[in-house]
């Protein structure tokens, strides 16, 4: 056993490092200090998005071939840093809010925490490593969606949360132990040889398959979504919806394709259920919310059926256009849950969509921008989530899935009504009394605007794409 | 340097200084300025285009340019015209230089209107320059968007229903649409998105042709009113903004037929072939139900949406009997189409601005009252009802003579059924030119209106020139369309 | 023959001019500038006839046939297209003459006619605007031409009749007319496509090779055009539109509804006359049948209407029915084997243009003095109106067909061919023709004779039993005398002109001669129609009138209705094309076709709040809904997979 | 006598699921998170009887056995604390005060 393994996760290593400075930061820092710690995490936070590309992409396996890294690995670990750091930065209005000032640096800890958890889960070649970083990824979670101490939604959602979590990673690890059960291991590499496709198996993928679903929250899985959303505090949801998603998705699909290869038919049948079945109620649902977190809830379900559109192919340009995928919903949604942030503040309560009647007259950047993103949601050129939406249809087209494909597209036709009731509300709906001018602080204002740089140039940029796909495999 | 991607950058540049205006003076120089550098680009090209095929320069497409975008799904920026995209390009840059005079005094938020209407024509002129399919269909879906904002924000009526209508019914029919390109391009093996390319290749297994014409055809279809998908139509007409209107029935509804011929029946050649005669009953039922609608309604807008809705059949009609003559009939249309509508709705926004009803039974005698516009009015309606001198009687003569043409009884019936559709017109024009221009005045708040202002007036007069010149002098359109159809006609009747 | 071209330009550059900036021009300059033009182009017409014929037949002993203009206008494909150009022959240097002639004495009477009207640039403007797509039609090189000024003409008419737009019965005229001959015009359109795909031209003169295979459409092709030019011509039962039509300023009607326009279907069967007979001689048949029928109806008609107007309208009808009939009862394309009636009816085409013309000019005169168009305000005008009195004599002498005026000789032609047709048709028509006689002295003397109203009114203003002081009717000034005496001199003299010198059905002169026979029994049947109606109308409501009168009551009344043809196409495009068809399906389409849409739109909100029972609040329930949903899985994996 | 792998398999089986079924119908927080402590210590017999009965040739599955109950322990730890949040904003930690995020 050679110890230096430990320090070629460099990513992992790295962050682990942050993690200390700011522990010992936020014990001793007072005063003055205290002040710029908001500045000095994403100081340290946003370097970190290129140390993850720059050295982490070295293509390595460690532990025996319980941990594989690469270039692709290292970008998405990047992408996920990447978009810890908008909403870190989005973060700060509500970390200065009375409640939660003086535990800043928990919510930093516990937010990385779960970032190194994401880490391990996308480099993990065994179920040992996944299970660790899945958990690792999780819990601190439910603190954070817990984190309004004084709020009962806060604490609703927390508890929902975590149950829900608890049952699903009990599930899963049943799966997991059927698994080991039947092929006697626990690396992904060593497994794939005894998968047959028998019952057991079967049984044993979908409970697995079960706890990650709830991850990416597809239907049925999906049920704890929109309440943990709406009670979690916004950034805690915007961190949710995205950056723990992303990293789910990118893990299923590494375990498909490398475990579950031979059982592709069985799993092919499993994702066309669960996308139909995802786009189609979260769309059934989204239509009728007015809670505005609660909407982007279903939205971002819905999102998940698209993405898994990429996954169920298992091919590589399912791969990448996965991958670009979440980098363009990670810009688009976390747009829009940092205007939700923001306004929020301004109405001090929940914003339903009344609330952003005449939204335009008072704040027309915010707007704007909020129109932008929500069209990049919708998939409207030429915004990035077009693009995206695109090239996941050609690759499910690719992989044969024409009907699913369809569905799929006529589920867009929905999704562009209830993405349109908000730009309707903002734009069109007559309001005497909108909610005044806000005014974003610095940090929010450099989030937003790279969401709105992402949302605008991702696209129409192809270099991301071909980078992204130069990397695939 | 390609000139045509200045069809793309002006706009683009437009939209940026647009963001940076100021005041409503600047907002108009920018408009003014781009607009009319667009249109003197399009007839520049149209001339350029004329002068290179007359020194016998035969290749289909000119001033071809290809950038590779997405290199591994073989998606590449590919531009290139043929006589049939200048046409398009010019009848654009017509009514969008028009547009920008008949929303001279738009209100409120001007600013945000242009914005959103230059990215409109950007969509629209990207469109017809590309080549490649998700380019096009990239710019076309640019082009429906901001239609959702320029009907709910600045129009009038149940707006944010019709903009609603108007949004997913198109959306509804560019997911068919998605599905069809997606179908050509993996059916012709995956290896290039550039329409040429695919029809060089020309290799579609014909019962994937059978799977996917349909759903392009459709897809297209919806945007050029086809029967039963054309009832976003009235209601968004009725809705829109006249610039919008103006734009949307004049340009918008021809990315329609442009795409059907460009991108269904040029690709999918053996199905169109097999199953056009599903579409021609359906257009059949267009040109003619349309017409008949439009006898009784009461409402300005929806008489003209009607209208459109009957005309724009005409042109997938003229598309799907696959003629030389017909097809270049059915450009010839939607050019002549695209000039008189813009013409009709402007003027009905005219009038609209000083009565405040659109209803045919509250109007009297408005040419006593507005001459200007009335017979304006009169000229828009008799070019609509295919008065030889005005560019809809050589557009439906082309078609007719074009359908005719084919020769078995279900094309020759049909035929005939859509030859009724002129005097169907007539009678609804007429009623509605009898109804409101003529006899007396009887409300006496109308009494005190005034006539057309200079903008109004420069608007009107640009576009019945443009709709007098084309139905006066049609030999040198035809002879710019003629190449263009003929690529694609060999291509579906080899 | 290049200066042609001066024909069709002079006119529409002064529509543009007129139409551009007439409005800012006064009366008199606008009014000079059309009558100018007009003059001009009737001089270069005369000029042109007489180089045409004084150059003489050829070798074959016809007139050539001369093209000095033609252009591709507009290509249809590779072997059609449509061309613009200038044909001169026979029939279009007389129909140059015909239409310039009428026109100039129309323009010249309407500087005092239309003295003083709103709209005065605009009248003047549009009469232009029709002078140039009439001319444009006769001297048409090919169908398709003759179809792009045939709707130009159609739409000049629409707006000539619906000059006076504040009145509500001239929009719905001027609505009529164009919709009907629209209507028409759908039929010739098709006959026009029909020909030309299978001739693969449109020109008047295909190959012999092209003819003959496309001999099985050719009657069809024939027919439908015939019907476009039965709307034109008002042939029964597209003649609906015609008398609506008179609710246009008077001088219109003798110019366009009376003169010119209306002859347009005449002419294109004469155009088209060598298909015709060589292809579809049943074809012209039944156009005879057609004509013969509607000559009797409207002359009947014409026996009972009030309106002064209406009865000339009427007897338009039925003299163009004359030309259709002696048309379609030719046999052959030598007029001395049965095809004398082609040139019988260009002659009375001609003729006919001249004395109609002046009636209806006569007619303006006499509603510019009374004001009225109705029978009743008139009677005795003669004391007053000297000039118009005799002028009108002289027309209604030449329509009756007494000789020496010019109908008489057109007429009798036309009944020797029918004679020669069959001795039905020329009794028939003889028939006709004396029930012309009749209604037009019954018209005259109404007119001109009889109690005069004027005095009637006056005698009770000076009793003082009424208010209003009546207007005293008085000659029309010399503007509007003018060209009744031009015309009048013309239809005396018309007739001595040797036509079948000029015209004739296969081109080779032809000496008209009077047949003595028919000549005879024709004036005599014309003069006891005179005669009747001098008996019943000379001393106004004479007792026989009255007894007539009321034992015809019925069959007057249903004359007087027009036999409810107009009821019936009321019927037809109001109740059934407008309530039974364009109603149900607009709401058709209102509800079900974009209740559709909706109703998607509202199923898919309904569906949203079916499934939200799923989303409980409970956490429990949540988690059976995890289990049940992987368990399902887990079942269709196993069983499907 | 050697116990068969199938009794403990059964074992873990019921165990999993009666903490399924407590998990679905208590009505207490703390019962709900004792139900999935069942279902946790279910996988983890599983866990160790594949690997003493089907693959004693390495130490795998006893391994996740000794992780899974750490990690079990963890979330326990998270999930009471949160569960006094609840209690301290809803004075009870029965299961219907909390539903008050639905729809």
């Amino acid at each position: 056993m050679n110890y230096s393994q430990f320090f070629s996760m460099i990513p992992e290593v790295s962050l682990l490092a942050i993690f200390v400075a700011i522990l010992i930061f936020d014990l001793v820092a007072t005063g003055r200090y205290r002040r710029m710690f908001h500045a000095m995490v994403c100081l340290l936070i946003i370097p970190h998005v290129y140390v993850c590309m720059e050295f982490g992409g070295k293509e390595q396996t460690l532990f025996g071939g319980m941990y594989y890294t690469n270039s692709m690995i290292a970008l998405m670990k990047a992408m996920l840093t990447f978009g810890s750091a908008l909403v870190i930065l989005q973060a700060h209005r509500w970390l200065r809010s009375t409640h939660t000032y003086y535990k800043q640096g928990e919510f930093y800890i516990l937010l990385l925490s779960t970032l190194v958890g994401m880490y391990f889960m996308l480099s993990a070649r065994h179920f040992l490593l996944f299970y660790i970083g899945m958990e690792l990824a999780s819990l601190p979670l439910a603190c954070l969606v817990a984190f309004d101490k004084y709020r009962h939604h806060s604490a609703e959602a927390g508890i929902k949360y975590v149950l829900t979590s608890m049952f699903a990673s009990a599930a899963m690890l049943y799966g997991i132990s059927f698994l080991y059960g039947t092929t006697g291991t626990l690396y992904f590499d060593d497994m794939i040889a005894g998968i047959t496709g028998s019952p057991m198996q079967i049984f044993a993928m979908v409970m697995f398959f079960s706890g990650l679903g709830f991850k990416i929250s597809l239907v049925p899985f999906h049920l704890w979504t929109a309440d943990s959303y709406q009670g979690a505090p916004t950034v805690v949801t915007a961190y949710l919806s995205v950056i723990s998603k992303g990293a789910a998705v990118f893990t299923l699909f590494t375990i498909l394709t490398k475990v579950f290869a031979p059982m592709t038919a069985q799993w092919q049948l499993m994702l066309y259920i669960l996308i139909v079945a995802s786009i189609t109620i979260a769309n059934l649902f989204a239509i009728k919310q007015t809670n505005l977190k609660r909407f982007m809830a279903f939205s971002s379900i819905s999102q998940a059926g698209y993405i898994m559109l990429a996954v169920i192919g298992g091919t590589a340009q399912g791969m990448s256009s996965m991958v670009y995928y979440i980098l363009v919903y990670i810009v688009a949604n976390l747009a829009v849950f940092g205007i939700i942030e923001t306004i929020e503040h301004a109405k001090e309560g929940e914003i339903v969509r009344d609330d952003c009647n005449g939204l335009y007259k008072t704040n027309p950047r915010l707007s704007l921008l909020m129109t932008l993103a929500l069209f990049s949601l919708a998939g409207i050129p030429p915004f990035a989530g077009f693009f995206s939406k695109f090239f996941v249809f050609m690759s499910a087209f690719d992989a044969g899935f024409i009907v699913l494909v369809f569905i799929a597209l006529i589920n867009t036709v929905i999704s562009l009504y209830y993405y349109l009731l908000i730009v309707k509300a903002m734009y069109i709906t007559p309001n005497d009394n909108p909610i005044p001018h806000v005014k974003c602080d610095l940090f929010a204002r450099i989030s937003l605007g790279a969401c709105l740089l992402g949302i605008i140039l991702l696209g129409i940029c192809s270099f991301v794409y071909i980078g992204i796909d130069k990397l695939t495999f | 340097m390609n000139i045509l991607n200045l069809f793309v950058l002006i706009p683009l540049v437009m939209l940026f200084a647009l963001w940076l205006c100021r005041n409503i003076k600047q907002i108009r120089t920018v408009m003014v300025a781009g607009s009319t550098l667009l249109l003197a680009l399009s007839v520049y090209l149209t001339i350029d285009f004329i002068a290179l095929r007359s020194a016998g320069v035969t290749a289909p497409q000119l001033y071809c340019n290809s950038w590779s975008w997405f290199p591994s799904l073989n998606i590449c920026y590919s531009i290139g015209v043929d006589g049939i995209s200048v046409a398009m390009l010019l009848l654009s840059s017509i009514i969008v230089f028009t547009g920008t005079f008949a929303s001279w005094n738009i209100k409120p938020q001007t600013k945000e209107f242009f914005l959103w209407y230059v990215l409109l024509s950007l969509g629209v002129y990207g469109f017809f320059i590309t080549t490649d399919m998700f380019a096009m269909f990239m710019f076309y879906e640019t082009a429906l968007i901001p239609m959702y904002l320029l009907i709910g924000v600045w129009g009038s009526g149940k707006k944010e229903y019709s903009a609603m209508k108007l949004t997913l019914m198109l959306m509804g029919g560019s997911a068919f649409l998605l599905m069809g390109i997606l179908g050509i391009y993996y059916g012709s093996g995956a290896t290039t998105m550039n329409i040429h390319e695919i029809a060089q290749l020309n290799n579609i297994p014909t019962d994937i042709q059978y799977i996917f014409f349909p759903l392009t055809f459709i897809g297209f279809g919806v945007l050029g009113a086809l029967f039963p998908f054309h009832t976003w139509s009235p209601d968004g007409h009725a809705s829109a903004p006249t610039s919008v209107s103006m734009l949307h029935a004049g340009v918008l509804m021809k990315l329609g037929g442009y795409g059907c011929f460009r991108i269904a029946m040029y690709l999918l050649p053996q199905a169109a072939n097999d199953l056009a005669w599903i579409f021609i009953i359906l257009t059949t039922i267009s040109v003619v139900y349309g017409a008949l609608s439009a006898i009784s309604q009461t409402d300005l807008k929806y008489i003209n949406a009607y209208s459109s809705v009957s005309h724009c059949g005409l042109v997938l009609f003229a598309i799907l009997m696959m003629t030389q003559t017909s097809c270049t009939g059915a450009i010839l249309q939607m050019l002549s189409h695209g000039l008189m509508t813009a013409l009709f709705f402007a003027l009905i926004g005219m009038i609209y601005g000083r009565t405040h009803t659109r209803d045919i039974r509250q109007m009297q005698g408005l040419m006593k009252i507005m001459p200007f516009l009335a017979v304006g009015y009169v000229i828009a309606g008799l070019a609509n009802l295919g008065l030889p001198g005005f560019s809809g009687f050589i557009a439906e003569m082309t078609i007719f003579v074009g359908a005719f043409m084919v020769d078995d009884t279900f094309h020759r019936a049909v035929t005939i059924i859509a030859c009724t559709s002129i005097v169907i017109t007539a009678v609804y024009i007429l009623r509605v030119v009898g109804k409101i221009l003529y006899g007396e005045p009887t409300n006496e708040e109308h009494k005190k209106l005034s006539d057309a202002t200079w903008d109004e007036r420069f608007t009107v007069i640009c576009l019945v020139i443009c709709v007098a010149g084309l139905g006066i002098a049609p030999m040198w359109v035809s002879d710019l369309i003629n190449s263009g159809v003929g690529d694609i006609i060999t291509n579906l009747r080899p | 023959m290049e200066f042609s071209i001066f024909i069709l330009a002079i006119p529409i550059l002064s529509f543009l001019i007129l139409g551009l900036c007439g409005m800012k021009m006064p009366h008199k300059a606008a009014g000079l500038l059309g009558t100018t033009a007009i003059a001009t182009v009737a001089i270069l017409s005369y000029i042109a006839a007489a180089i045409y014929f004084g150059a003489g037949r050829n070798d074959e002993g016809l007139f050539p046939t001369l093209i000095p203009y033609a252009l591709q206008w507009l290509p249809l494909g590779n072997t059609l297209s449509i061309e613009m150009g200038i044909m001169l022959d026979p029939i279009s240097i007389m129909m140059l003459i015909v239409i310039t002639t009428v026109s100039l004495m129309v323009h010249i009477y309407s500087l005092g006619y239309m003295k003083g009207e709103r709209g005065f640039q605009r009248y003047y403007a549009f009469l232009s605007l029709f002078t140039f797509s009439m001319l444009g039609l006769v001297v048409a090189t090919n169908i398709f031409q003759m179809y792009v000024f045939w709707e130009l003409v159609g739409v000049s008419s629409y707006l000539l009749i619906g000059f006076y737009y504040t009145k509500p019965a001239a929009i719905a005229a001027s609505k009529k007319a164009f919709i009907v001959t629209r209507f028409a015009d759908l039929f010739f359109l098709i006959g026009i496509l029909i020909y030309g795909y299978y001739t693969e031209t449109f020109s008047f003169t295909p190959t012999e090779l092209l003819l003959s295979s496309a001999a099985t459409v050719l009657p069809t092709a024939l027919g439908l055009m015939f019907i476009g030019g039965a709307g034109k011509s008002a042939m029964f039962p597209l003649h609906i539109w015609l008398p609506d039509a008179m609710e246009g300023p008077t001088p219109v009607s003798a110019l366009i509804h009376a003169a010119t326009m209306v002859v347009a279907g005449v002419y294109l069967v004469a155009r088209m006359f060598p298909l015709f007979i060589a292809y579809a001689p049943e074809v012209l048949h039944m156009i005879a049948y057609v004509g013969a029928f509607t000559a009797l109806y409207a002359a009947i008609v014409a026996c009972v209407q009030t309106d002064i107007k209406r009865v000339l309208a009427f007897s338009t009808i039925s003299q163009i029915a004359f030309m259709m009939v002696a048309l379609g009862v030719s046999l052959s394309d030598d007029p001395h084997k049965g095809g004398l009636g082609y040139m019988a009816s260009m002659f009375h085409l001609f003729t006919h243009a001249m004395f109609k013309g002046l009636l209806f000019l006569g007619a303006g005169a006499i509603i510019h003095a009374v004001h009225s168009n109705e029978k009743s305000h008139m009677g005795g005008l003669r004391k007053y109106m000297p000039v118009t009195h005799i002028t009108f004599l002289i027309a209604c002498l030449a329509i009756a067909g007494i000789p020496p005026f010019a109908g008489f000789f057109s007429k009798d032609e036309i009944l020797a061919a029918c004679y020669n047709y069959s001795p039905a048709m020329g009794i028939f028509m003889s028939f006709v023709a004396a029930l012309t006689a009749f209604y037009m002295f019954r018209l005259y003397y109404l007119i001109f004779w009889g109690k005069s109203h004027y005095e009637e009114e006056l005698a009770l203003y000076t009793a003082g039993k009424t208010t209003h002081e009546p207007h005293k009717p008085h000659e029309a000034p010399a503007t509007m005398t003018t060209p009744l005496i031009i015309l009048a001199i013309i239809t005396c003299v018309a007739g001595f002109i040797p036509f079948g010198k000029f015209i004739s059905s296969n081109g080779h002169a032809y000496d008209i001669h009077i047949d003595a026979a028919v000549a005879t029994t024709s004036i005599l049947l014309a003069v006891a129609g005179i005669v009747i109606a001098t008996i019943m109308y000379a001393k106004g409501d004479s007792k026989i009138t009255q007894a007539i009168n009321s034992s015809m009551k019925n069959i007057i009344n249903a004359a007087y209705h027009r036999f409810y043809m107009d009821e019936l196409w009321l019927f037809v495009t109001k109740k059934i094309i407008f309530n039974c068809i364009s109603r149900p399906i607009a709401w058709f389409d209102r509800h079900i076709i974009d209740g559709a849409m909706d109703m998607l739109a509202i199923v898919t909100q309904k569906l949203g709040n079916y499934v939200r029972p799923m989303q409980s609040g409970n956490v429990q329930s949540y988690s059976v809904w995890f289990l049940g949903g992987a368990l399902i899985i887990i079942l269709t994996l196993i069983y499907f997979a | 006598m050697i116990i068969p792998a199938e009794y403990y398999l059964i074992l873990a089986t019921v165990l999993f699921f009666i903490g399924v079924f407590g998990f679905f119908t208590r009505r207490n927080l703390i019962s709900l998170l004792i139900s999935t402590e069942l279902m946790l210590n279910a996988v983890d017999i599983n866990f160790a009887v594949f690997n003493a009965y089907c693959h004693p040739e390495h130490l795998e599955g006893f391994f996740f056995t000794m992780f899974g109950i750490g990690i079990t322990a963890a979330e326990t730890g998270v999930a009471i604390a949160i569960i006094i949040n609840v209690f301290r904003n809803a004075k009870s930690i029965h299961i219907k005060n909390l539903r008050e995020l639905k729809y």
